[in-house]
């Protein structure tokens, strides 16, 4: 087994090793936690029966409120969620920067230029028209 | 001219390449020029060939190229000429060309007469490959060509109806015949590193006596050859082949493609030679072959039908023959059984033309009178097949008899049994056709005519082979040194255990004398029973005094022909062609096929179209496969 | 780069907790029929495979791993981005991404 | 690595070209870069050239890069000729076609996962798109979203084997894990069995072995007529020629571990695919099991894992590319003129269009495996790969198998020459004529010439 000597060596590990892994436990609950609390507490309450209507100004709400987005919502978050998931390949590229010199920017230059394309494409084919 | 070897298969490709690409544009007349022209070219250079094997005895490898390199394997393309593989090339092309002169005035009035000529110049360049390859794959080749081709011809009138069950029948036959073939030659790639003759024979030679490894590959040679040749029990196929244009019949389904399995027996008789368990299989099932079918033979009331099982019965004969390891015999019979069994069916097609396509012989009679050419050459067919002297059929059985009996007296008997019964039912045939009176309708009666010259030319030429052909295989006693024995002794010189039985002069006389004794006798009875009484017995008061005249003792004969022989006979037949034929053998081929389709039907529905199903199953495969992985390495 | 403490916590527990995400990846897509929800838990398991290659990456010292997780998280995001154009636009079509309501072809 | 340049290039030169207006160059766009690439492939024939320790442009690699390349052409052109006006996504069809070639060439020439995992997701994805092309026909749709959800399932699986084998061995390049597996052989691992296995599932989902093929029926089916024709040509052959790359480039020390599970796969495979097959009425779905059934035969010449095995995996892929692509695309246009793609459809094919009755013919017989086809020789180097070590069960049961698979393929042959139909004649453009007519005579040609092939790699 690869991992017999890591075994061995996990017998000198005590609680503490996990810290981290706690502590960003206790932050991602204590930020929910906050945020909700928070807003509930800071936000002002007028729960008249009005107000707790999706709708004011006397117009009066039909159907359900889960009606389906317009597509074009959907589109636009697809575009989106393609778009900003290419920085990641921004982040190792920000770290070595130095390092990696003019070839680096080169290289990040060819790859930006090709969602760049992406980006043309997409605005000439009319999918961010939203009429 | 050997030289030129290679022309032989590929002028009649080109003719089926010229032909295929120029149906329908091409007219008749040029189509049947190319169709004939190209097998007759390929004849003249056989026919050089075998001049040339007259004077020294051939045994030469043409490589034309490397086909296939996989691995360790090498297959060239490579052709073999040695004296087997002229004789049958000669057979193929001669006896080809013939049958594609007598299609020019069978077919002249189909629409697809330029495409029949090119189905039938692709066989023929099939049916060579097989006779000249020198491996089993090159054999295998045109095995597997052959038989798209018979496909194909058999299907060539099927235009408009359902693809029965039949045809399914033929297929699934011949798949496990091709089955038991292809394996045999991986085992030879496994176990010689080719398939090569020149390289299996010599290292076979290597093995002890029945060795278990030459049995399986022998048998399962033998299991090709039964498929192929329609044997026991395979050989259903064969009587449904009839559907196919009677040239078809004739060229296909007699004289070349169902004697295949035959030559590759031969070819490879030292294989053979090594495993005497295989030789005893073959010689037993041959013989029950060749009773078994010359038994439903006659009560069979389709004139193509009585050939087919009769093909089928004399296919058992030749297997028979090299079951005895009297190979030379079995070519022999070969030979004269492809002159004068294509000439029996060209004799047919002729008369079904003249009947307007009527097939069955209850409805015929009198035709000697309208189609004396016709009647004339199936008399000396029926003579030859029958095993009259000095026909050719007479010294092939002949021969094959004499091996039988040195090697088990049953199997002699009951082959001297099949012989009075083909005697039986070919005169039985000859007589129902052409003596007696004519019982068609007046429609019929009106357009009786003799065939034209393209088809009566064939039967005169093949009726002269069928008469003479048997003197290439003279026995002994008549003085003269078997001709085809020492012809083809070269192919057979390194097999051990060929018997040499000169001193069967006793034997010979003995089967000349039966002959005359017991076939001539079984002849007359079917000439009073079949010729002279009206068949399909509408007694009207005119005939009767005829019929009286005809002495009380003959009647008393006749009486005794019909209880004694016919009655019982029929009955074996009948059960023979009822419950071993259809109930046995077609149930288990068509249970097979069924079986088959019951599992497809029931395995596409698991395919449910349910993703969720899909996925699972993905799951479930995987931890199957994690399972087992992890279960071997021990890690439990 | 990467935290040293980490390296003190057993590789195990790493490949245990992201084998249980897997498989709870896979439980998902074995049960729920809605074709979103399965496409979620598709994404739960290469988000299980994304921890499994950076504790790997951080047991062998090699950087190898967390470049292999950059790109299947750009790949995941090119096939959330067909995904859910398809899942649109059979929602338009049928308006239901039940994948029981999904057997017409079958057989 | 100039292929990879010029497949994108072209690709996004096609993409542009339908927001420009210029649908009229997107063909002549996309076949010079099919030609440059297949150009600048051979170029680098005999080479071994190395990119960023990544991919290797071996023999291997070029070999499969030009089938593939072929194929594609082959489907650019047909659907050229039978699109270009009708479809208004034509443009983008074809610059996705040219998009997943670039996923092909990775595929077949990588040497590190990371390679294996992106070029199957770049073939993958174009492929989920292209199935999904009619976007009103809810087939397919049906078929797109299962393609889908479940390509991205198998995902997973081949995700997390490499992630287990990563762990286990500390690399991704293919050379160094078969060094490990070659040191440590006597190991047993959970891990590197877990990831092999993990990893094969993955890839087994792309070729579609049982059981893991129940996506391709519906897939085939569901996806317009000349896409499945792609997947099956294409699709299948690079992940085909993917698996070997890795198993016998990273796991032929650990041959043991696999080997009989590929022997069980495969046997499952060709019986499945096989016998399912005898059953169907839509030649469309009858071609997909078909489809299965060679997945089949091509994992025994890779479980064999001799020196056969390369040779015959890309004889078989060579015989089996051509054949389809002939079966499709008579069915595709069969079915753009009657609009089904039942058995019926080909009733009188031999009247009203000879050419696409005869070469439709040589396709079936080639796919039957009937000499002298190339599809005999393929499946006879398959066969003698298996039983030169000795796996004569196999043999025969994949024997058995293909002369079942004899019985359905005749149906539409037996049904353009044996029934009557509509006779009225089919007028096909020159271009389509003579590729069909090339293509059947490749097969051929290649049956009776067969070993010219066998020497290349």
């Amino acid at each position: 087994m690869i991992f017999m000597e890591v075994s061995s060596a996990a017998a000198n590990t005590t609680v503490a090793n996990y810290l981290p892994i706690v502590i960003q436990f206790i932050f991602a609950a204590g930020f929910v936690g906050t945020t909700m609390v928070a807003t509930h507490l800071l936000g002002p309450k007028l729960q008249t029966k009005k107000k707790l209507q999706a709708f004011e100004s006397g117009i009066k709400s039909v159907g359900n409120a889960r009606q389906p987005f317009a597509v074009k919502y959907f589109l636009t978050a697809i575009l989106f969620v393609l778009f900003d998931v290419e920085v990641i390949f921004l982040y190792p590229w920000a770290v070595n920067f130095m390092e990696l010199g003019w070839q680096g920017v080169i290289t990040m230059g060819l790859f930006m230029g090709l969602l760049l394309a992406g980006f043309v494409y997409i605005v000439k084919s009319g999918a961010l028209d939203w009429e | 001219m050997t030289a030129v070897a290679w022309l032989i298969p590929l002028l009649p490709l080109l003719g089926f390449i010229i032909n295929g690409l120029g149906f329908p544009k091409l007219n008749k007349k040029v189509a049947a020029i190319i169709g004939c022209g190209s097998v007759l070219a390929s004849f003249a250079i056989v026919c050089s060939l075998f001049l040339q094997s007259l004077q020294t005895p051939l045994n030469h490898r043409i490589d034309l190229y490397t086909w296939i390199a996989a691995g360790n394997y090498t297959v060239s393309f490579a052709l073999l000429i040695d004296n087997l593989s002229v004789i049958m090339m000669m057979i193929v092309t001669g006896v080809g060309f013939l049958i594609h002169v007598y299609s020019i005035g069978y077919m002249k009035e189909d629409e697809g007469f330029g495409k029949f000529f090119a189905y039938l110049n692709l066989f023929i360049f099939f049916m060579l490959l097989l006779v000249m390859g020198a491996s089993f794959v090159i054999m295998f080749i045109g095995w597997e060509g052959v038989g798209l081709c018979s496909y194909l011809l058999i299907g060539f009138w099927w235009k408009n109806r359902e693809y029965s069950a039949a045809a399914n029948k033929a297929f699934i036959m011949n798949r496990i015949g091709d089955l038991g073939f292809i394996l045999a030659i991986f085992m030879m790639f496994a176990v010689f590193g080719s398939s090569d003759f020149d390289k299996v024979f010599p290292a076979a030679s290597a093995f002890t006596t029945n060795d278990s490894i030459i049995i399986a590959i022998t048998l399962l040679l033998f299991v090709g050859a039964i498929g192929k040749s329609a044997q026991l029990p395979l050989f259903t196929w064969l009587p449904d082949a009839m559907a196919g244009p009677t040239p078809v019949s004739a060229l296909i389904h007699a004289a070349t493609m169902v004697t295949a399995g035959v030559y590759m027996v031969a070819r490879s008789n030292i294989l053979y030679s090594i495993a005497p368990v295989t030789l005893a299989v073959i010689t037993v099932l041959g013989t029950i072959t060749a009773l078994f079918a010359a038994l439903i033979a006659l009560t069979q009331n389709d004139i193509k039908k009585v050939l087919a099982y009769s093909t089928v019965s004399q296919l058992g004969f030749m297997f028979v023959a090299l079951g005895t390891s009297s190979f030379d015999a079995g070519i022999f019979h070969v030979m004269t059984h492809a002159f004068f069994k294509a000439l029996l069916f060209l004799g047919a097609g002729s008369v079904i033309h003249a009947m307007s396509g009527e097939q069955n012989i209850r409805h015929m009679g009198g035709l000697k009178k309208a189609l004396p050419i016709t009647s004339f050459t199936f008399l000396i067919g029926t003579l030859a097949i029958s095993g009259i002297p000095p026909f050719a059929g007479f010294f092939s059985k002949d021969a094959i008899l004499t091996a039988s009996y040195f090697n088990s007296t049953i199997i002699f008997l009951l082959l001297i049994l099949t012989s009075v019964l083909t005697a039986a039912y070919m005169f039985r045939l000859y007589f129902m056709v052409f003596w007696g009176d004519f019982r068609g309708t007046h429609h019929q009666e009106e357009h009786l005519h003799e065939s034209p010259q393209s088809i009566t030319i064939p039967l005169i030429v093949l009726a002269l082979f069928a008469a003479i052909g048997g003197f290439f295989g003279l026995p002994e006693i008549f003085g003269n040194h078997n001709w085809i024995h020492h012809y083809l002794s070269p192919v057979f010189s390194q097999n051990t255990r060929i018997m040499a039985h000169a001193d069967s002069v006793m034997i010979e006389w003995l089967l000349v004398a039966f002959s005359l004794v017991v076939i001539v006798p079984v002849m007359w009875l079917a000439y009073q029973r079949y010729a002279l009484k009206t068949v399909k017995v509408t007694l009207s008061e005119e005939q009767l005094p005829f019929w009286y005249k005809l002495s009380l003792h003959k009647f008393y004969v006749d009486e005794l022909y019909d209880y004694g022989i016919v009655k019982p006979l029929s009955a074996l037949a009948g059960l023979f062609s009822v419950a071993v034929e259809k109930k046995m053998i077609d149930g288990t081929v068509n249970g097979l096929g069924s079986i088959t389709l019951f599992l497809s039907s029931q395995l596409r529905k698991i395919q449910t179209g349910n993703t969720g199903f899909y996925v699972f199953a993905m799951v479930a495969g995987m931890v199957l496969m994690l399972l087992f992985a992890l279960a071997k390495l021990n890690v439990f | 780069m990467i935290p040293q403490i980490f390296q003190t916590v057993p590789i195990e527990h790493f490949v245990y907790l992201s084998a249980v995400l897997f498989v709870i990846g896979v439980v998902g897509v074995l049960t729920r029929s809605n074709a979103i929800i399965i496409f979620m838990s598709v994404e739960l398991m290469l988000n299980a495979v994304n921890l499994l290659l950076v504790s790997f990456s951080s047991y062998h010292q090699d950087p190898a791993g967390q470049i292999f997780v950059f790109f299947i998280m750009a790949v995941a995001a090119a096939e959330v981005a067909v995904g859910l154009a398809i899942i649109t636009m059979i929602y338009r079509n049928t308006h239901s991404v039940d994948i029981n309501d999904m057997s017409r072809l079958k057989g | 690595m100039m292929v990879l340049i010029i497949l994108t290039a072209a690709g996004i030169l096609a993409m542009f070209a339908s927001v420009f207006n210029g649908r009229s160059v997107v063909l002549p766009v996309s076949l010079s870069g099919l030609f440059a690439a297949g150009y600048f492939a051979l170029l680098e024939w005999n080479t071994n050239t190395t990119y960023f320790e990544a991919m290797r442009m071996d023999n291997f690699a070029i070999a499969f890069t030009v089938v593939c390349l072929f194929a594609a052409f082959v489907f650019l052109l047909l659907y050229h000729y039978m699109h270009y006006s009708s479809d208004v996504h034509y443009a983008e069809v074809i610059s996705i076609i040219l998009f997943s070639l670039a996923g092909v060439v990775v595929m077949v020439s990588f040497t590190s996962m990371l390679m294996l995992f992106l070029g199957i997701e770049i073939l993958s994805l174009s492929l989920y798109i292209l199935a999904g092309l009619k976007k009103k026909d809810l087939l397919s749709n049906e078929a797109s979203l299962k393609y889908l959800l479940m390509g991205a399932f198998a995902t997973g699986f081949l995700l997390f084997g490499i992630a287990m084998l990563y762990g286990a061995t500390g690399s991704f390049m293919l050379s160094d894990i078969a060094y490990y597996l070659g040191l440590h052989k006597a190991v047993a691992e959970p891990f590197i069995v877990t990831g092999i296995i993990m990893l094969m599932i993955g890839l087994l989902f792309k070729v579609a072995a049982a059981p893991f093929h129940f996506w391709t029926p519906d897939v085939y089916q569901g996806a317009p007529t000349l896409v499945t024709g792609y997947m099956a040509t294409v699709g299948k052959v690079a992940a085909f020629a993917a698996l070997v790359r890795v198993f016998q480039l990273g796991f032929s020390p650990a041959l043991e571990t696999y080997q009989f599970l590929f022997a069980a796969v495969a046997v499952t495979t060709m019986f499945i695919g096989n016998i399912t097959a005898l059953y169907q009425k839509s030649v469309k779905r009858m071609l997909a099991y078909s489809s299965i059934s060679h997945a089949g035969y091509m994992l025994i010449a890779l479980m064999a894992a001799n020196e056969v095995t390369n040779g015959a995996v890309l004889f078989y892929s060579i015989a089996y590319t051509l054949a389809s692509l002939l079966a499709f695309a008579v069915v595709a246009i069969l079915q753009q003129k009657s609009g089904s793609d039942e058995v019926s459809v080909f009733n009188g094919l031999s009247k009203s269009s000879p050419l696409m009755s005869i070469t439709f013919a040589v396709a079936m017989l080639s796919l039957a495996g009937i000499p002298p086809t190339a599809g005999f020789f393929a499946k006879f180097y398959v066969f003698s790969a298996a039983i030169s070590d000795g796996w004569v069960w196999i043999t025969v049961l994949a024997i058995i198998n293909s002369f079942i698979s004899v019985y359905y393929y005749f149906a539409p042959v037996i049904a353009s020459y044996m029934k009557k139909g509509n006779e009225e004649g089919i007028v096909l453009a020159t271009p389509v004529k003579v590729l069909l007519a090339i293509i059947a005579l490749l097969t051929l040609l290649i049956g009776l010439l067969p070993g010219s092939l066998s020497y290349l790699i």
